[in-house]
């Protein structure tokens, strides 16, 4: 079985996650994505934590307004029935419970929901941000990564062995194999992305996998 | 209601002085004050202490940097508080150099630590950080069975911060995300000088639309430029 | 952006069961949601707590009642937190006869455990009621050698709050003073009922000038009459 | 020497201390007088703690608008300048220091600085509303009282015996005999009210009364 990239498919499936309403906060990068396949007749409401709800698409080329900008400091526009307003109060709304999913990237994650996607030492400190907040505070976080590494080992551990983002908090794990949800310091195979197989993903995963009954493999 | 002075960029920097802490409002340079910040870099005062959710950007490659990145770049910080430098390479230069001391916190528990600090309050109990380095050094406190980090209050000499509109009596509107921790900042500095883009006089704004109290403003200055 | 639905006040009291802790904004019955209130009375659901900074006033002699009074003289209360009952003397005569329990606490404490409760803080600190009867059974904290108090959130099943102008969203904005505790108590309750004295549809009111964001209502109802 | 309560000397006094631009809370009764007397080219501004900065004076009959009312609960109006702000963030503006004043009324004030104002046991349990939050926080508590209990005694003590409104927090107490500073768990008189006597106040006072060796008669 070939392995390439693909993280549209995670996109795809994350944004049918989502309900009629939901308050959703998607990280820079690829989990930005998740908003280019949100299905018909569902409206979810984006959060920016810069101070936002209703962010909307980027504006035009000449229309950019540098008052409203989303958490990675880019000009976006806000929605029709959105509104601004201040740091306390974004992350009141965070930490509140009120934000339903917050889809973040990932460095690693492992199968007691502990999140890094933050900081190698020595390497690369850019600094928490919101994130700690996000995956602390939202009612609902998904983990959003390719499977592997570039150099081919799973993202998936047993043990993080980076510093943490944030202890035991990460309910879902959607990669470009499969839907992972963490229960009793397992991850949970609820559904496999075709053309991969639960053997596989087993077999290329450095962590303890429990196939559901009822694993579905699905296409996107 | 009682006028603040009107001052200029340059007096307003003249304000801060060696080793102060400061307060700069703005997100990756949205909502900053980019008129004080640039007479700040004139007439460079060194040593201080910074707090910001972040140093906006500097990019090696470029050489573009914007916002409190001119800041950073003419060297003028012994610490920095800030959730995020990812796009500064200078301030991750001066920190793994160990030319400059950068503490990292939680965006959130930023915010809550300068609202505390300007609203009395002796720390407050957040689950952020819980169980990550961001615990190290400090107490935790366990509410109904749940595991909080008692984060302690922030304040500075100096808030610089930005509006969209003041009034010469120092209420201050903001717009957009811009607001960000120009808000909190407000509260939590022994002097705050506002820079907005348009000055009104007293009575212009709406009592309901007000966002920063007239009270908490010591000096305005006009925004002279609105590059980045 | 979703709508929500527009309910009648009997169908807001209904939401509120038997035995259920419920918060209500205003400030001696200014912006207190009257039309809810008095449809509350009227279906009577009893053995409720009460979150409220007050009861608003009942009078023996003139046997004037407002507000919140209304629901205390029905006897709906088995619990009640506030900060100030000194116009009421019936709250202060059930609380004399032991037929409800009425616990003190600081308005200023008040306002912030309910802000801790819907901000996700599990406390905060406060100098507030430091040596006094409000310490009793508190942790106390101290931070750089003062004394503090750890002040615990408080939630509810439901909150009853009152903006002057609300769009079909549920965003919210607020007037004079009469926004008070109502912008809290939306952050703090499983259900949120906003009474609205104008309704306009979504987009009608500037982002930047929303006080409440739509998220946190889940129920609007017009205000029908604004006696108190 | 005869006493004649005069809670108009007391405000007449109060409303000197002010400085230009200063932020002023008034409680509700004898406090509230101290508007009144104001001197000219002083303003100062009042907060209220219901959530208003430049409470202005009681509207004409028939302009009440109840969304804008005082801590009383009072229909007041807002003073060009002046806005408006939720109760959270009212009393973050009081515990955070930025009142300069409260001025407050008294069943009790002790030389340690405590203030009991709030609660009778058994007689009288109104709830200390914003009271406790504005003797802890504002930058300086002024205790405004007639100097005597309508039984003759002071209502200036040694030490409290009503349950405390706050501990320690006391910096002034001006009555209708003198202005007293608390320094040293002691009370320093620094100026008596004339008709009366530093001698007429420590012999009718049962606390521990330092006559400051500047103190002064004032006419009032």
């Amino acid at each position: 079985m070939e392995y390439v990239a693909n993280k549209d498919n995670i996109a795809k499936r994350i944004a049918r996650m989502f309900h009629n309403g939901d308050v959703v906060n998607l990280g820079i990068g690829l989990p930005t994505l998740v908003g280019n396949y949100i299905p018909e007749g569902v409206t979810i409401i984006l959060q920016s934590e810069n101070g936002m709800m209703g962010l909307g698409p980027a504006p035009e080329a000449g229309q950019e307004n540098y008052d409203i900008v989303n958490a990675g400091g880019a000009p976006v526009t806000v929605l029709t029935g959105g509104c601004f307003f201040d740091s306390a109060t974004s992350f009141g709304i965070i930490r509140g419970g009120h934000v339903d999913y917050t889809v973040l990237g990932v460095l690693e994650v492992d199968q007691q929901g502990n999140l890094a996607n933050y900081k190698v030492p020595g390497k690369m400190v850019p600094g928490m941000g919101g994130a700690m907040d996000l995956v602390s505070g939202a009612r609902v976080v998904i983990a959003a990564t390719l499977h592997f590494e570039p150099s081919g080992k799973s993202r998936m551990k047993r043990h993080c062995t980076l510093p943490l983002t944030a202890a035991r908090e990460v309910n879902y794990v959607v990669t470009d194999l499969g839907l992972f949800e963490v229960v009793g310091d397992r991850f949970h195979l609820r559904e496999v992305f075709a053309p991969f197989t639960a053997e596989f993903i087993k077999e290329k995963t450095d962590a303890d996998i429990v196939v559901d009954t009822d694993c579905r493999v699905i296409e996107l | 209601m009682i006028e603040k002075p009107i001052i200029t960029a340059a007096e307003a920097a003249g304000k801060i002085k060696e080793g102060d802490t400061i307060m700069i409002g703005g997100f990756m340079a949205s909502g900053s004050p980019h008129t004080v910040i640039q007479a700040v870099k004139e007439i460079a005062p060194k040593g201080l202490t910074l707090i910001s959710t972040d140093t906006a950007a500097h990019d090696f490659k470029s050489g573009r940097i914007t916002g409190i990145g001119h800041l950073v770049a003419n060297k003028q910080f012994k610490k920095i508080f800030a959730s995020h430098i990812g796009l500064n390479q200078e301030t991750q230069r001066q920190m793994n150099a160990g030319e400059t001391e950068v503490e990292l916190v939680p965006q959130g528990s930023l915010a809550e630590k300068i609202r505390a600090g300007g609203a009395g309050l002796g720390g407050i109990l957040t689950p952020t950080g819980v169980g990550t380095e961001v615990q190290e050094g400090k107490q935790v406190i366990t509410v109904d069975g749940k595991a909080y980090l008692l984060e302690l209050p922030l304040t500075a000499d100096v808030a610089l911060i930005k509006a969209k509109k003041g009034d010469k009596a120092g209420n201050l509107v903001y717009a957009g995300t811009a607001c960000n921790f120009n808000l909190v900042m407000a509260t939590a500095a022994k002097l705050v000088i506002a820079e907005v883009e348009e000055l009104v006089e007293v009575g212009e704004i709406d009592p309901n639309e007000v966002q920063t109290a007239s009270i908490f403003v010591d000096f305005i200055v006009k925004a002279e430029k609105l590059d980045m």
